[in-house]
Formats: structure tokens, sequence, C-alpha cells
């Protein structure tokens, strides 16, 4: 199979996915336990009142017509209207982007930095006191619920030095950028140690390739041995990390805006499901889900480029 | 006689790669007939590949013929068996470290066949176990190990009681010694072959060992890609291979004390593959005494008694040194 | 406790990378505002931009801002100054105010505020508000005498009417032909500010209005809300200087406030109650209210969680309320063993209630916990229900409660006034006896000297606490941070404040 | 599967890793102080006095007393019978139901593989935990929505884990053999395939309660899990928040108790992986 013919063909298989995600997020209205509309209203709402909410989620309908509408709708960028601030959620969403977008980027980043830094210290010291002390503290990120993690930064590090922002998003870009780094460091906390788990693996699998004990044979540098040979591979192993864990990602992030008061789209979904706004609640979720397909799309179209041997199967 | 155990034009085919529409198949069996007499022991000898084990298969109802049918008694046997039938056909594999399930004890696999097949009333079967242990040569309490927990040689005789535990007909042995240490491997051989004779049963032997074959089988078919070359009483076989592809095989077998044998026909080319269709004899590219002909056509299977393919098969003539193997 | 370790152990790029991004990270000067400008964070948004709506204290803020009124609320006797309207005179023959309005007051169009606005405003005040249509119910007529003129003629002697009028917002005409939703999603201020931009549930602007009849001494040129839910967050959004005004500082919190930036009002005119549902079991059962009552150890609460913040409990009134006199004491105080059997007499001895609270001004996690505790050791069996203001609002409304913590502040002068509004606000909703509230409203208006007027409003408090159960928990203080350089933050005796007397000098 | 691991242990054949003793004594730790802890402290958990509120460590509250006066060392310890069987379940239901859905797709192939893979797709395309969120929130806050929820998502990683096992299992030899004997497939899935495969599943099965307790705690720290009074780690971090400053043990406790959890269950899976392996 050519690239290209791969890459349609993965395109193609999203449209499926996606019309599945539409019918989940559909469903979620509909597992509500009795009446959805008098679930969302309050047990004291009005009969009115609770036909209004039944009449705008579209109850009234066919499940078939009503995820016709939605998915319609959805194509137009219309995800229908919160029904606490009767903003649409596309305003909503579009508002509450640019947090949610910083935090995920510079705790990606950081991520894979502390991943790639600690699993080549560990990968190289194999067996020695430094990567069993790097493992156990891999095991220990591993069990830290990460809004745990941001409150005792909170306490160490942010309320001694007072260098940081305890909440909030700042102002401008180099306020937004002070104000990411305590939650960008507790998702790279939260996020490496399943990182350096899956790249120590590899990287002591590649040091004991016969290319690796050649080239330092012939003198080369572990630096040079680490730019030339194992970086491409590394590379691979963290796209393919990134690529599964963008989910669990994701849930990191919500939990960290709200332990930050980052007034994102996880704070958002956050505020919507205590105030049970519905139309938010889906919206933000078709969000996120349409974000990990897109990731998990790009993460195969990048691989298929560094590593074409995944194209052929 | 007429066979009681008969295969018949029997062919698989698996598809190995290319499209749905377009499969690349390998053909692991090719028009094969064998008819087996009840009571006896046959044998089947040929290299790896040569499709001896999926024979094994399907006889032993684990693969679906592509064409031709197996039957026993006149009985059309398919992949898919109903309990009693299958019974009447065990097997016993190659290596007892993959063939036992290394979660389950002796006892409880054994009891599991016991109470599916309603073989013994649930009082009897320790004492149904016990008898099995002895028929083997076990000691009782190996009932309560695990496979991981027993030498190669013991695994295979709980291999063989597995089958007996069934009380089949048949039993069809698949180079059940190949992956044991040379030390057992003759206690193994000898057990099954009390077994067969003491049971009363017909055994299907499949081997790469022309010497085990010998000393085991009443009648003996050689395969070669897919296909039977030559078939004989074992006596036949051995004294007055016709088929050179056998006279090959037995060439090299290493045989102490003996002088070479006066043709010997090297296996230099490389074995056509099974995927490909072949014109004519498939040994021909082969073979040391092909002719035209052999390239051309192939060559039907003649013969009662003692059956060949072969335009030019060999001398007939009585092996010098044919007694000193009995 | 990773990344410490980092950079003596490992030499390669990456760390490098990392190195740099952390080092490089400037600290961000915390939020500095322009002058002009002033940020509020606070508990919650406005309730509705609808002044027709029920209120709460955020309505209280907002609505005054972008709606003139007549008069202004003000702590000095009789409670209320000149606003829209410059000056009236009160003719006591005919029981008529004639009121004088500004002759440069105009909307934020530039349009002119006009005596047929505000004739419009009164009367639609008087049909539509929910909250207020009591405090003018004397009112018969409303009239426009010239442009600048409006003649108002009451009923009879009416002292709730003048202090009533601090809630009756000037709006255009006919709301300029718009119906209310439509109005009020654009609205047109007649106010010092005008609504610039609003995301409901997060966040309000209002820009200066320069129409504004006093637009001169507004201090403030803009003023950006933000709602911030979060106790913890809102705290943090102070200190690190996002936000110039800390409205509802939690009182676990006050030590963390400078002193020189606290602004405690105290006593506060707030007095935190339990609400029943006496239409519907178990609080159609007095036995039922009474153990409710006897349950909640006020002292306790007072002592534990505003230490030297709250006044100790007199009654339903605010101790700050003119007038306000301090219930029976002991009457239906906290005595667990009385609670139980009262329970126990009651037709529903281990009855299931919801308990529903907003965490809004005065109501944290801590009070509603440390209730739910005492209300379970007494023998209920106590669910919370914790949500947004609107949302519990919402069931409140519809009868479907069983008991509703909540906070109330005065929003009139006088224990009349409350009267009015307990009985007009509260008492529909909880099933109380409009007739005996009216019938203590009465005793009060008529009662002839100080001693009279006392004993009516220990009348009230009884009947309040005895009849219909708001139980009353305590008068907590109103505490503010005020970041340094804003001025002229003081509050109404609503605590509401007024954002056109603050300016901002840093 | 825990007969063999007992079986081996007693043999005594090789020793468990240090990893695993570790991990065990951990388990076994919180296992017994949530058992018998309740017993042994003085303080019922529950019991507000909230003139006593926020003391700090004494002799009589050893940890002392939170935000309404309750005894903190007692609420620590309390939730241990919160956080530990909600995990266990919330992780338990996804195991039994995934691995049989693993198993009939490996196993069978064909039709079931399709509709098992599809549907685990698009579990997947969802980031998992804010769908268990949401879901938690749809089905209304508390420990049976949340193992329903987590049932919802999670049992994909076991049908995945559960799939593969068994397709690699089914090609081996004693498969065929148990065929042979004429037994049925379903019987030679459940007692021949199955058993092979649940050693793997129960490590996963561990590492998975670690996650799920994580979960469990993120979402009543959000406010969408355990409510109070109930003692939870995650809901008694929230609580603690805002007395950071001043008692900051109070958020800093049940995060070391979740952590040491779970990094005990996790060395203990490690451990037994390590020990299954060599």
């Amino acid at each position: 199979m050519t690239r290209s013919r791969y890459i349609l063909k993965r395109l193609l298989q999203t449209i499926p996915l996606i019309a599945g995600i539409m019918v989940l997020v559909m469903l979620l209205l509909h597992v509500v336990p009795g009446d959805p509309a008098r679930a969302i209203g309050g047990m004291a709402a009005s009969d009115e009142t609770v036909e209004q909410i039944r009449e705008e989620l579209g109850l009234n309908r066919s499940f078939v017509a009503q995820y016709i509408a939605y998915v319609g709708n959805a194509l137009q960028g219309d995800l229908g209207i919160s029904t606490r601030s009767r903003q649409p959620v596309t305003e909503i969403i579009g508002e509450r982007l640019a947090p949610t977008l910083w935090l995920l980027t510079a705790g990606m980043i950081l991520s894979i930095v502390l991943a790639s830094a600690v699993s080549v210290l560990a990968a190289r010291n194999k067996d020695r006191a430094a990567d069993y002390a790097l493992g156990g503290l891999t095991v220990i990120g591993l069990s830290m619920p990460a809004y745990w993690v941001g409150i005792m930064l909170l306490l160490l590090v942010a309320l001694p030095t007072g260098a940081f922002p305890i909440s909030g998003f700042g102002k401008g870009f180099w306020g937004h950028l002070n104000a990411i780094i305590l939650p960008a460091l507790t998702f790279a906390i939260a996020i490496s140690p399943v990182m350096i788990r899956a790249l120590r693996a590899k990287l002591v699998a590649l040091y004991r390739n016969d290319f690796v004990m050649m080239s330092r044979a012939v003198g080369l540098s572990e630096s040079t041995i680490l730019a030339r040979h194992l970086s491409r591979h590394a590379a691979l192993v963290l796209i393919t990390m990134v690529s599964v864990q963008v989910g669990p990602m994701i849930f990191v992030g919500v939990v960290i805006e709200k332990t930050f008061a980052l007034p994102g789209l996880g704070q958002a979904l956050v505020n919507a499901v205590a105030q049970r706004d519905f139309p938010v609640v889906q919206g933000i979720t078709l969000t996120t889900a349409l974000f990990v397909t897109f990731v998990h799309l790009g993460a195969d179209i990048f691989t298929s480029f560094v590593n074409p041997r995944t194209v052929l199967e | 006689m007429t066979g009681w155990l008969e295969i018949r034009d029997l062919s698989v085919d698996f598809p190995v790669g290319g499209t749905r529409r377009n499969p690349v198949l390998l053909h692991a069996l090719r028009s094969v007939d064998i008819s087996v007499p009840r009571g006896s022991v046959f044998g089947i000898v040929g290299e790896s590949g040569c499709g001896k084990s999926t024979l094994a298969r399907v006889v032993g109802g684990l693969t679906d013929p592509t064409s031709g049918e197996v039957s026993l008694e006149g009985q059309t046997l398919g992949a898919e068996r109903h309990g009693a039938d299958r019974r009447r056909i065990q097997m016993v594999f190659q290596d007892p470290g993959a063939s036992l399930n290394p979660a389950m004890s002796v006892r409880r696999m054994l009891t599991q066949l016991l109470r599916h097949h309603r073989l013994v009333p649930d009082d009897q079967i320790d004492a149904r176990l016990a008898e099995l242990m002895a028929m083997v040569n076990m000691p009782r309490p190996t009932l309560d190990r695990h496979p991981r927990a027993l030498s190669g040689g013991q695994r295979q005789r709980i291999a063989i009681a597995r089958a007996l535990a069934l009380e089949p007909e048949i039993l069809i042995a698949d180079e059940p010694t190949s992956a044991l240490d040379v030390s057992v491997q003759a206690s193994v051989l000898n057990l099954l072959r009390g077994l067969v004779r003491d049971l009363g049963m017909t055994m299907i032997f499949i081997s790469h060992d022309l010497a085990t074959v010998r000393h085991i089988c009443d009648e003996v078919a050689v395969m070669y890609l897919g296909r039977i070359v030559e078939r004989a009483p074992t006596g036949d076989l051995f004294t007055a291979p016709r088929h050179p592809y056998t006279g090959a095989l037995m060439s090299a077998v290493p045989r102490i004390g003996a002088p070479a044998r006066r043709r010997i026909v090297p296996l230099d080319a490389e074995q056509p593959s099974p995927m490909a269709p072949i014109e004519g004899c498939a040994f021909h590219n082969r073979c040391p005494l092909a002719v035209a002909e052999c390239a051309a056509h192939r060559p039907p299977l003649n013969g009662t008694g003692h059956a060949w393919a072969c335009h030019n098969p060999l001398d007939p003539e009585p092996e010098e040194d044919g007694n000193a193997a009995r | 406790m990773l990344t410490k370790a980092l950079p003596h152990s490992f030499r390669g790029r990456l760390v490098v990378a990392a190195a740099a991004l952390l080092l490089t990270l400037p600290v961000a000067p915390s939020a500095a505002l322009a002058d002009g400008t002033l940020t509020i964070g606070r508990p919650a948004d406005v309730s509705a931009m609808s002044v027709f709506s029920h209120s709460t204290i955020e309505d209280e803020i907002v609505h005054p801002m972008l709606f003139d009124t007549l008069v202004y609320g003000s702590k000095d006797d009789p409670g209320y100054v000149p606003g829209l309207a410059e000056s009236w005179d009160f003719d006591s023959a005919s029981n008529s105010y004639v009121f004088k309005l500004r002759a440069n007051a105009a909307f934020s169009d530039g349009s002119p505020v006009t005596a047929a606005d505000v004739v419009y405003s009164l009367s639609a005040a008087k049909e539509k508000s929910q909250n207020y249509k009591g405090m003018l119910a004397g009112m018969t007529a409303a009239e426009a005498v010239d442009d600048h003129t409006v003649k108002v003629t009451l009923a009879g002697p009416d002292n709730i009417f003048m202090s009533g009028l601090i809630w009756v917002y000037v709006l255009p005409e006919n709301m300029n032909g718009k119906d209310a939703d439509a109005f009020f999603a654009e609205p047109l201020a007649s106010g010092p500010f005008a609504l610039d931009a609003w995301t409901p549930g997060s966040s309000m602007s209002l820009v200066r209005n320069p129409h504004y009849w006093n637009a001169a001494e507004t201090g403030l040129d803009r003023v950006d809300m933000k709602i911030i839910q979060g106790d913890n967050e809102r705290l943090a959004a102070f200190q690190s200087g996002d936000i110039d005004i800390y409205e509802n500082v939690r009182f676990d919190f006050i030590d963390q406030i400078p002193e020189a930036q606290r602004h405690i009002v105290s006593p506060t005119a707030r007095t935190m109650f339990l609400f029943t549902n006496n239409y519907k079991p178990p609080f159609d059962s007095i036995e039922a209210r009474k153990a409710l009552s006897y349950a909640v150890d006020r002292d306790a609460i007072g002592e534990a969680l505003w230490p030297g913040l709250s006044v100790p409990v007199q009654g339903m009134l605010m101790p700050g309320t003119t007038g306000a006199v301090p219930a029976d004491a002991g009457s239906w105080d906290f005595d667990l063993e009385t609670a139980e059997a009262a329970l126990a007499a009651s037709p529903t001895p281990k009855p299931e209630i919801t308990l529903s609270a907003a965490y809004i001004r005065g109501v944290d996690e801590v009070l509603v916990q440390a209730v739910q505790a005492q209300l379970q050791d007494a023998g209920f069996q106590v669910t919370l229900n914790v949500s947004d203001f609107n949302t519990i609002l919402g069931q409140v409304l519809n009868g479907e409660f069983d008991v509703w913590l909540l906070g109330n502040t005065t929003f009139g002068t006088t224990v009349a006034e409350m009267f009015a509004f307990y009985g007009g606000a509260f008492g529909p909703l909880g099933g109380w006896d409009l007739d005996a509230l009216g019938g203590a409203l009465e005793k009060y208006l008529v009662a002839p000297d100080a001693a009279g007027r006392e004993a009516a409003v220990r009348d009230f408090e009884n009947m309040m606490r005895e009849t219909f159960t708001a139980v009353p928990i305590g008068h907590p203080d109103t505490v503010f941070a005020i970041a340094d350089g804003v001025e002229g933050f003081e509050t109404l005796p609503t605590t509401a404040y007024r954002l056109d007397r603050i300016s901002v000098n840093r | 599967m825990m007969a063999r691991i007992a079986q081996r242990a007693r043999r005594g054949a090789r020793p468990l890793p240090m990893k695993a003793r570790i991990g065990l004594t951990i388990l076994a730790a919180y296992i017994l102080a949530g058992i018998f802890g309740p017993m042994l402290l003085p303080f019922d958990p529950d019991k507000t006095d909230i003139l006593r509120r926020l003391k700090p460590p004494s002799n009589v509250h050893w940890l002392g007393t939170d935000q309404l006066g309750r005894d903190f060392l007692t609420r620590l310890v309390v939730a241990i019978r919160v956080d530990l069987p909600i995990a266990f379940a919330a992780a338990f239901f996804p195991m039994v139901i995934g691995t049989a859905l693993g198993a009939i797709a490996g196993y069978y192939g064909k039709l079931a593989d399709t509709v098992v893979s599809r549907a685990a797709d698009l579990v997947q395309a969802f980031p998992v935990y804010v769908f268990l969120l949401v879901l938690v929130f749809a089905l209304g806050a508390g420990a049976t929505s949340f193992i329903v929820a987590a049932t919802v998502i999670a049992w994909v990683g076991y049908a995945r884990l559960a799939r593969g096992e068994v397709m690699r299992l089914k090609s081996l030899e004693f498969v065929e053999a148990a065929r042979v004997t004429g037994l049925p497939e379903r019987v030679i899935l459940t007692t021949h395939v199955l058993p092979n495969a649940l050693p793997q599943t129960l490590i996963y099965y561990m590492s998975d309660v670690v996650l799920m307790v994580l979960v469990l705690s993120s979402l009543s720290f959000l406010g969408v899990g355990i409510q109070p009074p109930t003692a939870e780690w995650g809901r008694m971090i929230a609580e603690g928040q805002p007395f950071l400053r001043s008692h900051w043990w109070l958020a800093a406790a049940p995060g070391l108790m979740l952590m040491v959890f779970g990094t005990g269950l996790s060395l203990l899976a490690d451990g037994l992986d390590d020990w299954l392996r060599s």
C-alpha cells in the first residue's frame, strides 16, 4: 500500500468513528435515569419548564431524528445553546479554548522533555542505582493524583517563592506563560511516568543493538549515538505514547484546570456538569473526542512518514 | 483388503496471501489416497513441509479438506464431528511441552475428558485414572502434577494417556518422539507400539525418521510436496524402494556398519515452492534419474500393494544389506 | 523532584531545551490594571439581567449601576438620599409625592430620561417585580406632570414607599417597544454604567455611561466582574492581583488578608437561616419544624465558623435593621434532647430530608456540612443538594425542597420592610400564613409608641420561629478584601455597594 | 491462577521479587488498617464537633481535626473502606466483561471480533476518563454510578489484552489437542485458553485498580464522585485545600495515602509480572 493510499484509508476510517462518537454523545442524554428533561431541569422544575427543555433538546423526536438534527447542526458549527447562560455552545468553547491549548501544549512539551531525559538516564544506567531510583520514582509518579501534585506544588513552590500565580491564567503572553508553568509541570509529572516506562524499555533494547555497540566501538560519543541512531526510534515511541495517552491527558488537563482555576474547557465542563447544562457537556465532550480522534490520526500519519513499515501491514 | 479408514482424493489448500478474490494458495495436500485397514499401523514419512502433518490434522479433524474426504467405515468425517466420532480418532502431538495445558493438572485434564464423554461413572473416575497411569507407566502421584513439573518423556506419556482415556479406535501419532531426548525416545516408542497392539488400536504414525517407521509400521506411504509418491508394505518398501525420492531418503539415513548404498541420490536442487503449480513430476528438478517425460507429465500412483508414481523408477533389486536392519 | 535531578546528571540537548524553557520564563508582573478600571471577583453572577425577577445581592450591586433609581440607599436616616429625583414634596392632604427629575439625566444612547419613563418604570415594577411589588402596594397612581416632574399618589400614609423606590429601576418607556427578554439582552442603561459585555456565569464588563446625570463624579471608566465560584480560587485571584475587590471572603481565609485590606461589615445586615417547606412532609408538621430549630446549635456555629465575626442570633430580623428587637431568648434554641423528642412526636420520626444550599454569600461547604451533621445528630436523614443559586431557586419556586440554607440581607432600613419582604417573597414559597404576617405588620404600623412597636416585632419574630419556622442560624459579618489604591468603597445597609463611588488610584 | 501462584510459592522454587514483597506488605497493611483500624480508633469518622475544628495534632487527635472537627486520622483510615472496595469493584466488573468479550472476539474471530474491536475503537476514540466523568454525571454521582461508568469504559483494556492473549493461545498445540479430544469450543475457551490468559489479566487488573482509585478520587475532588460526609481521600484533599497555608497536612495526607497505596499495588503487579515471566 502506498503512503497516500494509507493516509486516505486512515482518513476515511475516521468518518464512521466520528459518526459513532456523535451517537455516544447523543446517547449520554438518554442514559440519564428517568426522564432526562426532568433530570436536567432538576427534580423541582415545573411541567412547563420540563416541556420546554424537552423541546429544546429535541427529546420529543425520535432518536434518529435527533441524531440527524444534531449532526446537521454540528456540521454547521452549531452545538446548541447552553440551558444555563443561553450562550451558543460553540461560543463558550471558543472562549475557553486558549487556556486548555496552552496547558496541553506546554504540558506535552514538558512531559516529553521530562520523559526523554529520565528514560535516557535510566536506560544508560540500566540496573544501576540511578535506574532503580528513577524506576521507583516512576512508579510513585504513576500513583499520585494529578490534582494533589498540583496542590503540593502550590504548597511547596508557589507559596514559599511567591513567583507563580496560585490560580488563573494571567494577562498577556508572559502572564499566560508564567501562569501555565506549575500546571504544565503538574501535567508532566502526571503524564510522563507512562511515557518513561515505554521509552526506557525501547532505549534499553536499542542500546543492546549491534549498531549501537558498533558505534561505540568506533568511538562515536554517546550524544552522537543518541542523536543519530536513537532519536528516530525514541520519537516513534513518544508519538505512540502521546497517541495512546491523549485521552488520559485530557482528563488530567480537566483536573489541573480545576486545581489551578484555569478558565479553560475543563473548568467549563466541570461547571456545566455542576449546573446540569447538558448542551455544554455534550459540546465539550464532542470537542475533546474529536481532538482525540485527530491526534490518533495525526500520530498514525506522522508514524507512516517516520516508519514506512507501518504502511505496509 | 478394503480400507476401513479411507482417505479419498484429499486436497488441502491454505490461503497464504494475495487478495480475497485472488488468493495465493499453499497446496499442502494434493489428491492423497490412503486406505488403512483396521488394526494396522500405517506410517507416513517425508521431509518437513511435505504435508504429512496436514494429513494428520485432517484425519484428526482439526482441518477441513478443500476437496476429497476422509471416511471411517464408510461414514464421512469432516472437521465438524460429534463427540462420539471425535473420540474414535485421537492424536499424540510432536511437542508434549506445547500439547499439554500448562494451567491444568493431569488429574483435572483427564477428569474433564472422562466426565465430558461420560466414559466412566463418577465414582469410578479415580480408578480409571489410576488405570491410565499404569498403562503409560507413570506413578499415580503424577496425577496432581502440572505439566511444567514433568520431564519431556513424562509429558508425552501423559499426552498418550490423554488419548487413551477416550478409548479411541485410531491413534494418530505425529512425530511423537522427535521432540524428546534420545534417551527416552525408545521407551516412548515401545510404549506406543505395545499399547496399540494390546488395545487393538489402529495407528497412523507420522515421522521423518525411516528407522522408526520401519520398526513400528505395517505399511508406509512416502510423501513429497503434498503427494504420495510411493506406498508399500513396510518390508517391500525398505527392501525395494522404487521411487527415487524414497531412495534418496533411505540413503540419507546413516546406518552404522553398513556400506554406503551404491546409488546415492543427492538432494541438491531447491525443493519447488508448494505455492506454485507444478508441471510434471514434483521431484523432477532434484531427481538424478529424471527423463524428459518427467517434466511434462505427472506420473500417476500405479500399482496395488506396492505402488509408486514414477516414469523412471529404481530397479526392484533386493537391497544387499536388507536383513541387516531387521 | 524529578526535574531537580536533571541538570546535574544529564547533558543531552533535551535537557538543555528544558532548562531553557524553565529558566527563560519571566515572572509576569501581577496584572497591572490601567487607572480607571476596576476588577471584581465575586462568587456568583447576577441571577438575571431582568430587574423583575427574584433578586440576589449580586443583582442589587449590578442593577442600580445600569438602571438609575429615583432615590439611592444610604446608611443614614431615613435610609435614602436623592438620586434621579433631585427633590420631592409630599402633600399629606392628597397622600401624594411630586418628584423633580434631574434635567440632565439621559440613557446611555444619549436620549433624555423623562417623566414618562419613570411613570412606566413605577407601574412596571408594581406589576412585574417579584420582590418589590409589595413595597409599592400603596401606590394608586403615577403620572407625568411635565417632562421632568412625576406625581405619585398613595392610598394612605405609607412608610415603606419611599425606601421601596431604591428598587424601582428606571427603564425607557415600554422598554422601547421590546419584550423583557429582548430588552434585557441588550439593556439601555440609565445608571452610571452601561453593559459592555456579559458571559453569563463567567464575566461581565460595564463601561462608564457618559450620559448619566452625575457622570462627572463616576470614578471608574470600566468595571470587569469575574465570576469565580471557588473560595480558593477567589482568594488566589486577589492575592495574585487579578482582582481588586474580593467579594465574600470566606472566614477561614481572613488571616490571609492583610488587615489594611480587610473591609468588614459588622454587624452586618445579614441573617443566615433555614427555610422550610411547610407544604409537605415532614415540615408540614410543627413538631418536625420544632425539632429542626432545636437541633441547630447556633452558638457553636457562630463561635466555630465565624469567630468574632458575627453577633449572636437575634431572630430573622438583622441586627443592623432599625427597630429590630431580639426574639424571646431561649425559645426553641439548641437542645438536642428536645429536638429528638419533638422529632419522635412528629408524624415522620425518621424523616429523610434534602438540605439545599448554594455556596454564595456566607454559605460555604463547612457551614452546610456542619448544619447537616447537627441535623443528623437529632435524627434527620439529610442528603445535601448543593448547586448554583438559580438551580436551587428554581427548585424552591416549584416547591420541590425540604429545607433551604441561605443568607438574606436586609434591603430596607426598617423592620416593616422586612416584614413585607418575608411575607411577600418567602411566605408563599414556604406555605406560611400570609394573613398572620399581614396582621403582624398591621400591628406594627399602627403601634402608638416604641414599646408597642417592640411588642409587634417580638410577636413577628415568635411567629416566624414558631409558626412558620424560618430557623435563623446566625448573623455573620460580611468581609471584603479591597486592594490598595481602591478608594471610596463603602457598603450600603444591604451590604451591596455603589460602583460609581469607587475610584482607583494606583 | 491463585492456586498456581500459591503452589509455586509453596514449592519455593523462586522467591517473590523484593518489589512484590514490598507491594504485598503495603497492600496487606492497608487492608488490615481498613478492617481493624476503625475498630481500634476511638472516634466516629462522621461525628462533627465544630467547636473543635482545625485542631493541630495532639495526644487525643493524633493528626488533629478537620474543618468540621472530625478526627482526621480516623477519616484517613476509614476512607480505606471507601476508596479501596470501590476501586477494586470498578476494575473488577470491566475485567470480567472485557475479558469475556475479548476472549470471544479473539477465539471466534469473524463477526464477533469485528463488533468487539469496533466498539473498543469507539470507546478509545473518546478521552475515556472525561467520558467517565460525564457518564457519572449523567447517572448521578455516587459509587454505583462510578462502577457502572468505569465498566462502560474500562472493559476495553481487558478486551484488548484478552483478545491478544487468546489469539496467541488458541494457536498453541494444547488447544488443538483439547479440540481433538472432542471438548466443545466453549469448554476449551473457558478451561484451556482463558486460565492461561489470567495471570496477565490479573496483573493488568492490579494496575487498573491503581488507575481507578486515582480516577475515583479525582472525580470526588471535582465534586462528581463520592459525596460528603463520606470520608474519601479525593474529597478530603478538596476540603483541605482551603487550609493549605495553615493546615497543610489536611490536603497532603490523603494524597499520601493514595500515593502509597498506588505504589504498593503497582510494585506488586510489577513484581508478579517479573516473577511469572522469569
